[in-house]
């Protein structure tokens, strides 16, 4: 009785609220947050897509799903490290309060 | 070796050794002037060698003769061959002789000239390169090979017209000739590219299956593609190009200004050569344009307008160069105007008379300004006659055949060419009266500068004291001057040897024509017309009258009219008030819809702004003179808008890439 | 499946990874503090290594359900990005300093080299997932390297912005291949494209590839997903811009290519004027449209020569995107050609822009003056670039563009209206606009006096060689585009 | 529409992934905003579980919720010295901000939705057998097919690993 559909229907709002959360807030580290949601969204996606699958004997989807969240963590590592490297020059998380680049 | 390989090894002959001389002069030390100026003059003149003998062969040929060389520029898998190719036949053997030989004029005349300049060998280098660059595109069978040689001939024009780069004026003018003219070009680029694509080759001619041929112009005539033909288009398309190179009306605006550039490179390049290479693009694709009547009557029209709307400009100039840009604007019309009529043969004849009078003109004048402290406002000149007794007499042939005085100089049976082409239109007669009415100015504007600058009085202390130029400078006019008496024998009515030459066939030599009832009438015509015209010059210019230095009796008479006249028809102020504004505004409006609206639509709006300030920019353009950079200006203003779009905060940023995934979507969902 | 097999199939590759992991042994060691020769030298000998592997390696094959394709084009395509980033590493990391952060030379050439393998990976496959991870490998090691040679404020900034937005770009990217692996059941490619000519398409396809293209288009730096591109360019070490400019760009045109053309062919739609049919290609055509317009007119405004550059390199993703529209095997090949002969140009033109840079500390216009006279070696291939950038022949970026025109025209048929005249045009007319900004630099590097207390603009050795080639690159191919266009020619016969 | 109990835990694990997603886009406070943002993590791996990928959920939940929810606190606790008071609402255009990003991600769903709602075949059950994700298999395919990016992922966390390492490094020696 839940279809597929259904399931997509929840990652697309999933995605989507990880793009609101990157768009709203203005600190920097819960904007990470909203992109992890959004990969998170595609990996739901991805899992689904293999589970109502014509053959779920193929583990793609699955594997695909494994990868990315290892790279995700890469990516937050890596984000993280950046944010602190901000704060530590403008004390601040927050973009909107950063120097812009002028020319 | 056979014959056909004797004349591609001078073809090829002919753009090599000026090519060389630049690649020489590039890396010659800048003391070393004499040597540079020799080693230019050298390589010219064996390009004009290798010319003459191709002309000879030509002519020897006769009958429509024409040869190909067609060679493989590379090759891609099987089926894809990219050729390039030489070419000569009666079109650009003549062309090529004149090119060669006033440029060798040209180069003489510039070691006298040029020769006290810290960068005459720079220079010399850059001349050479024009003219390898001319000569290519003469030689060229393929249009990309044309084009190739077109644009490198725009960035010797922009060089050239930008030496003196400490002036200004000078360097304004020289961005202004290469972007105006590249607009152009665009045209010219889109029309090869879309003969690309229907013809799948850029080969001119090669053996039945070339663009000019009958097999591809058939094809290109035949399919209807929304309400013209391809060959309409493209035939357009590559007008455009030759109108921006040619100085039509859309485009002439760079031409006058161009005159910053040293009188060598104004009479080498902007009277003699490069002006005249739209014409001869036109000429050279004449198969195609005529295989599209539309795109014949847009020439001529546009011709008619060009060459009546620059001798207008003409008579309220005070500048001498300047006065001459304007002259050579209106008889570029003409020669469009022939080729638009019908007249191909009369356009080639008028090129080559054109390019021996104006470069004598041109180089007179240098000589006249170099005379007088370079002055150049014929106002404040006078009396000159005496003074400079060569450079009178040379510039005065020059000026008779300008005029088309009647009989005994190239310009009178040339001009008579057209006209009688023009009035033999069937389509309208309006380009004919049009074409008389330009006649007539003609003949006054140039005796009004006759007047002004060798008659009556001196009016300044500079005219006062005037010299005649040195011997290496007059030379080239006395030669000149006999190139623009020469060449009137070949293509009488009575003799059409050169319409012969052009169109194949055996001139008869028959006196009697003349006085065929088509032919005398006209010929009296235009005889009244420019003899009106010198008269009123001198009526109102005659030397005896008595004048404050600096004033024109002409603004007396014509009052607003001359005022009009003089602002080049407003064409500035209407820009300002038009193209100008809508930069300024669309900029500031993208500025404020920056600080007021928050979101991705800034960046469209901004753009969208642009863009259409961009279009009104290139749009109102046309016609308008050095407004030109005013619309710079605004288009840079508006680009600031755009950037500032840019600056914003990550959040902006990041909302913009949604918007351009939401609109990306919703593009799909909509299609 | 056989490892060593699989191993002799990613010979470049692991050179590239060794030498990488060399680097960073060195770093740990403190090796790069006694000097940057050492380093350099390392890192070259690890992209020459990684050359000859190229050039010698197998010449054919598919493994893994195209996880590792090696063919011509990819071979090509190697060789082409460990060129460009053997120029970028010799031209910018002049005695193995970056830009004053002494003792990280050894740790920045590894991240130059990481991302280079991830280009490379992603070069060598025909598989979404590791398309996927390979893009993320070179994001990661470029964000990296913006902040690395010198953590300021100021590139940190940039890093940020750069991250954030190329996270959020990963997203949609990695959103978008799971609507596709939902649609195909696959993610190699050339079961995708077997899949569509075989079955309906339903939305959700149209919707993956959509969701893609903002991935990709943030790679390739097209309109509205190129606001990161300005800053990045200015405010990240030399090296950095220079590699995201050049190589990381070419990588970005290669695979949206392959990808667009080889796995989604099928549904192309048409992006012809007054016939939009729903697919990719409208897409593709809106994006180059507004990219040419935005990034032509916003260059107008540049004071900063490296944001000039970033926004000129903006118009010309538009020029490249237009060619694509067309899809067929000839827009494939001016796409291709292009966009090396672009990341030539740009590598030359950034070096340039380095080398002003570290004289003079500034990389406004004013600082460009004089430049004819100081450092003519410098200011020849500069004005070579940009004049090859503008298109004028017979510099090869006019023959380039002239392939990238004619293929937008080249379909349709005969005697009929070109469907993509609209694109064509606006891109020569941007084109027109973009000749105004490029002579404004050269304006000022041959013609405007150099201020008399500037300190002078000196060449390094290596850097003039870097110098000569890539001038002599934009010449060579100008006159005989053969050089390259033959083997391109042959390496897409085998793949259409 | 019969609801089952496994739709019924479907629509349990959704709303409590959607509800804690919502809830980091509206707390102010970035702690809790990290801890509830761990919450919609933990619901996406209950997802996973019900989509029978078991091995995923515990995969999701020990690198996300074990992981970088701990880190990402911890960040947070580094940083909030003067950033106490979580993010200031200023600017002068922050009302607009929020419309325009509230409008995005909506018009984005309006997208998505209508693509998916869009595409017929995906009206489909799930299918009947039981679905066990066999760790074995997976094993296998990941040092059979899935050799290369399994390397590659390897060399992308030694990137992160590099950059988290050398910018730390920049802190003992602050710039001049």
């Amino acid at each position: 009785m839940i279809t597929l559909q259904l399931v997509l229907l929840v990652s697309s709002a999933l995605f989507c609220l990880g793009l609101a959360i990157v768009l709203l807030r203005r600190n920097a580290i819960i904007m990470l947050i909203g992109i992890e949601v959004m990969l998170a969204a595609a990996n739901l996606n991805f899992i689904a897509f293999w589970r109502y699958g014509a053959e779920p004997g193929s583990l793609t989807g699955v594997v695909f799903a494994l990868f990315s969240i290892a790279v995700a963590a890469a990516e937050a590592a890596v984000g993280l490290a950046l944010i602190l490297l901000v704060y530590r020059h403008f004390r601040t998380i927050d973009p909107g309060r950063l120097p812009v680049a002028h020319d | 070796m056979t014959e056909t390989a004797t004349l591609f090894l001078a073809l090829a002959l002919i753009p090599l050794p000026p090519l060389a001389a630049a690649a020489v002069l590039l890396f010659m030390p800048g003391r070393l002037r004499r040597p540079a100026g020799a080693i230019a003059v050298v390589a010219q003149a064996l390009a004009l060698f290798a010319s003459g003998t191709v002309l000879v062969r030509v002519v020897a040929g006769g009958d429509g003769f024409r040869e190909v060389l067609n060679f493989t520029w590379f090759q891609l898998g099987a089926e894809t061959v990219v050729p390039l190719g030489l070419l000569v036949d009666a079109t650009n053997a003549p062309v090529l002789l004149m090119v060669s030989l006033v440029g060798l004029l040209v180069f003489i005349y510039s070691i006298a000239y040029m020769g006290g300049d810290p960068r005459a060998v720079r220079f010399f280098c850059f001349l050479s390169f024009f003219s390898a660059a001319m000569l290519g595109l003469l030689v060229a069978n393929s249009l990309l090979l044309l084009f190739i040689c077109w644009e490198l001939v725009g960035l010797a024009s922009y060089l050239l017209i930008g030496f003196w780069f400490q002036k200004p004026a000078a360097a304004r003018a020289a961005r202004k000739a290469f972007i105006v003219t590249r607009i152009g070009d665009l045209g010219l680029f889109l029309g090869m590219i879309w003969l690309y694509r229907e013809a799948g080759t850029l080969l001119f001619y090669d053996g039945g299956a070339g663009v000019l041929e009958t097999a591809v112009l058939g094809g290109l005539a035949a399919g209807a593609a929304g309400g013209m033909t391809a060959a309409t288009a493209i035939a357009l398309l590559l007008f455009i190009g030759a109108a921006g190179k040619s100085g039509q009306v859309p485009f002439h605006v760079w031409l006058p200004d161009a005159m910053e550039g040293p009188t060598p490179v104004s009479a080498l390049i902007h009277a003699a050569t490069m002006v005249a290479a739209g014409v001869f693009l036109v000429a050279r694709a004449y198969p195609l344009f005529e295989a599209s009547a539309t795109a014949l009557s847009v020439v001529a029209w546009v011709g008619a307008a060009t060459a009546l709307l620059g001798a207008c400009i003409a008579v309220a100039q005070r500048e001498i160069k300047r006065i001459l840009a304007y002259s050579t604007v209106s008889q570029l019309g003409f020669m469009m105007l022939s080729l638009g009529v019908g007249g191909p043969v009369a356009a080639l004849f008028h090129l080559l008379a054109h390019a021996f009078f104006k470069a004598l003109l041109f180089l007179g004048a240098g000589s006249v300004s170099h005379g007088c402290g370079e002055e150049k406002d014929v106002l404040r000149m006078g009396g000159l006659g005496r003074r400079m007794p060569l450079t009178f007499a040379c510039y005065g042939i020059g000026m008779m055949a300008l005029a088309g005085f009647p009989f005994f100089f190239s310009g009178f049976w040339s001009k008579e060419a057209i006209l009688h082409a023009a009035q033999a239109w069937p389509v309208s007669p309006g380009p004919f009266w049009i074409a008389l009415a330009a006649t007539f100015l003609t003949a006054f504007y140039m005796s009004r500068q006759m007047l002004l600058v060798f008659f009556g009085r001196a009016r300044s202390e500079a005219a006062a004291q005037a010299h005649e130029s040195p011997r290496l400078m007059t030379a080239p006019l006395v030669i000149l001057a006999a190139l623009s008496v020469l060449p009137l024998v070949v293509a009488t009515p009575a003799w059409p040897w050169f319409e012969a030459l052009v169109r194949g066939g055996e001139a008869q030599w028959a006196l009697s024509r003349l006085l065929a009832p088509e032919v005398w009438p006209l010929l009296a015509g235009s005889i009244l017309l420019v003899g009106a015209g010198v008269g009123l010059a001198w009526w109102i210019y005659h030397p005896g009258r008595r004048e404050a230095a600096g004033r024109d009796p002409l603004e007396d008479r014509l009052g607003a009219g001359h005022r009009v006249l003089a602002e080049e028809l407003y064409w500035d102020r209407t820009y300002d008030f038009t193209v100008v504004r809508a930069c300024r505004w669309s900029g500031r409006l993208a500025a404020a819809l920056d600080r007021w609206i928050w979101g991705g639509a800034v960046a469209l709006a901004a753009a969208l702004a642009r863009l259409f300030s961009a279009l009104a920019d290139r749009l109102d353009r046309r016609g308008l003179n050095h407004g030109f950079d005013l619309g710079c200006a605004g288009l840079r203003a508006g680009g600031i808008g755009l950037h500032r779009a840019h600056r914003g905060q990550l959040h902006f940023l990041l909302t913009t890439l949604g918007v351009g995934a939401v609109g990306l979507l919703l593009l799909l969902a909509w299609l | 499946m056989n490892y060593l097999e699989l191993i002799s199939h990613v010979l470049p590759e692991i050179a590239v990874l060794v030498t990488a992991l060399v680097l960073i042994g060195m770093g740990c060691a403190g090796g790069s503090r006694g000097g940057g020769k050492a380093v350099l030298a390392v890192t070259a000998a690890g992209l020459g290594l990684a050359l000859a592997a190229v050039v010698f390696g197998p010449e054919s094959g598919r493994l893994l359900e195209g996880m590792i394709v090696v063919d011509a084009l990819t071979r090509l395509f190697k060789a082409v990005l460990l060129a460009l980033t053997l120029g970028t590493a010799l031209f910018l990391f002049p005695g193995g300093e970056a830009g004053g952060n002494e003792g990280r030379g050894a740790e920045n050439s590894a991240l130059l080299l990481l991302a280079l393998l991830g280009l490379l990976v992603v070069v060598g496959t025909e598989n979404l997932l590791l398309l996927f991870v390979g893009l993320e490998l070179a994001s990661l090691a470029l964000y990296l390297m913006v902040v690395f040679a010198a953590p300021a404020g100021r590139p940190a900034e940039a890093a940020l912005r750069y991250f954030f937005f190329g996270s959020v770009a990963a997203a949609f990217l990695l959103f978008g291949f799971s609507f596709i692996y939902g649609a195909t059941g696959s993610i190699d490619l050339r079961v995708i494209a077997k899949v569509l000519a075989a079955h309906p398409v339903e939305p959700i396809l149209p919707l993956g590839v959509g969701l893609a293209l903002v991935g990709f288009g943030f790679k390739v730096a097209a309109v509205p997903f190129h606001l990161w591109a300005p800053d990045v360019y200015q405010s990240a070490p030399a090296p950095a811009a220079g590699f995201i400019a050049s190589a990381s760009k070419v990588a970005g045109f290669f695979i949206v290519a392959k990808v667009l053309v080889l796995g989604f062919g099928v549904v192309e739609g048409s992006a012809d004027w007054g016939a939009f049919a729903m697919g990719w290609a409208p897409l593709v055509a809106v994006l180059a449209a507004l990219s040419m317009v935005v990034g032509n007119l916003a260059a107008l405004a540049q004071q900063s020569v490296r944001r000039l550059l970033a926004y000129s390199g903006i118009g010309h993703s538009g020029f490249i995107l237009t060619a694509l529209v067309a899809a067929n095997a000839e827009a494939v090949r001016a796409v291709l050609f292009y966009s090396v002969i672009y990341g030539v140009a740009s590598l030359a033109a950034f070096g340039v822009a380095g080398c002003v840079l570290r004289a003079r500390g500034a990389d406004r216009l004013e600082d460009f003056a004089g430049l004819g006279r100081t450092a003519p070696a410098a200011a020849g291939v500069l004005a070579l670039a940009l004049l090859s950038l503008a298109g004028l022949p017979p510099l090869v970026g006019f023959f380039g563009k002239f392939q990238l025109f004619a293929a937008a025209l080249s379909g349709g048929t005969p005697g009929t209206v070109p469907g993509l005249l609209w694109l064509v045009a606006l891109a020569l007319l941007m084109s027109a606009v973009s000749l105004y900004y490029y002579l404004r630099v050269l304006k000022q590097v041959f013609f405007a006096p150099a201020p008399a207390d500037a300190a002078p603009t000196r060449d390094t050795s290596a850097g003039t060689a870097v110098c000569l080639v890539c001038g002599s690159v934009l010449v060579l191919l100008g006159l005989f585009p053969s050089l390259v266009l033959q083997p391109l020619q042959r390496a897409l016969v085998q793949l259409f | 529409m019969n609801l089952t109990a496994s739709g019924l835990l479907f629509f349990a694990f959704a709303v409590l992934t959607l509800g804690a997603g919502t809830a980091v886009a509206l707390v102010r406070e970035p702690v809790r905003a990290a801890l509830v943002g761990a919450l919609c993590f933990v619901g996406v791996g209950l997802l996973y579980l019900w989509l029978g990928a078991e091995f995923l959920g515990f995969i999701q939940w020990l690198v996300y919720v074990g992981a970088v929810a701990v880190l990402i606190v911890f960040v947070i606790l580094l940083t909030r010295r003067e950033d106490a008071g979580g993010e200031t609402e200023g600017g002068r255009f922050a009302g607009l901000r929020v419309l325009g990003g509230l409008g995005v991600a909506l018009a984005l769903f309006g997208a998505l939705a209508a693509a998916v709602l869009g595409s017929g075949s995906l009206y489909r059950e799930v299918p009947e057998e039981p679905m066990v994700l066999e760790i074995a298999a997976l094993g296998r395919e990941l040092v059979a097919g899935a050799v290369p990016p399994l390397i590659l992922v390897g060399v992308v966390l030694t990137v992160a690993l590099v950059g988290g390492v050398t910018l730390a490094l920049v802190e003992r020696k602050p710039d001049a």
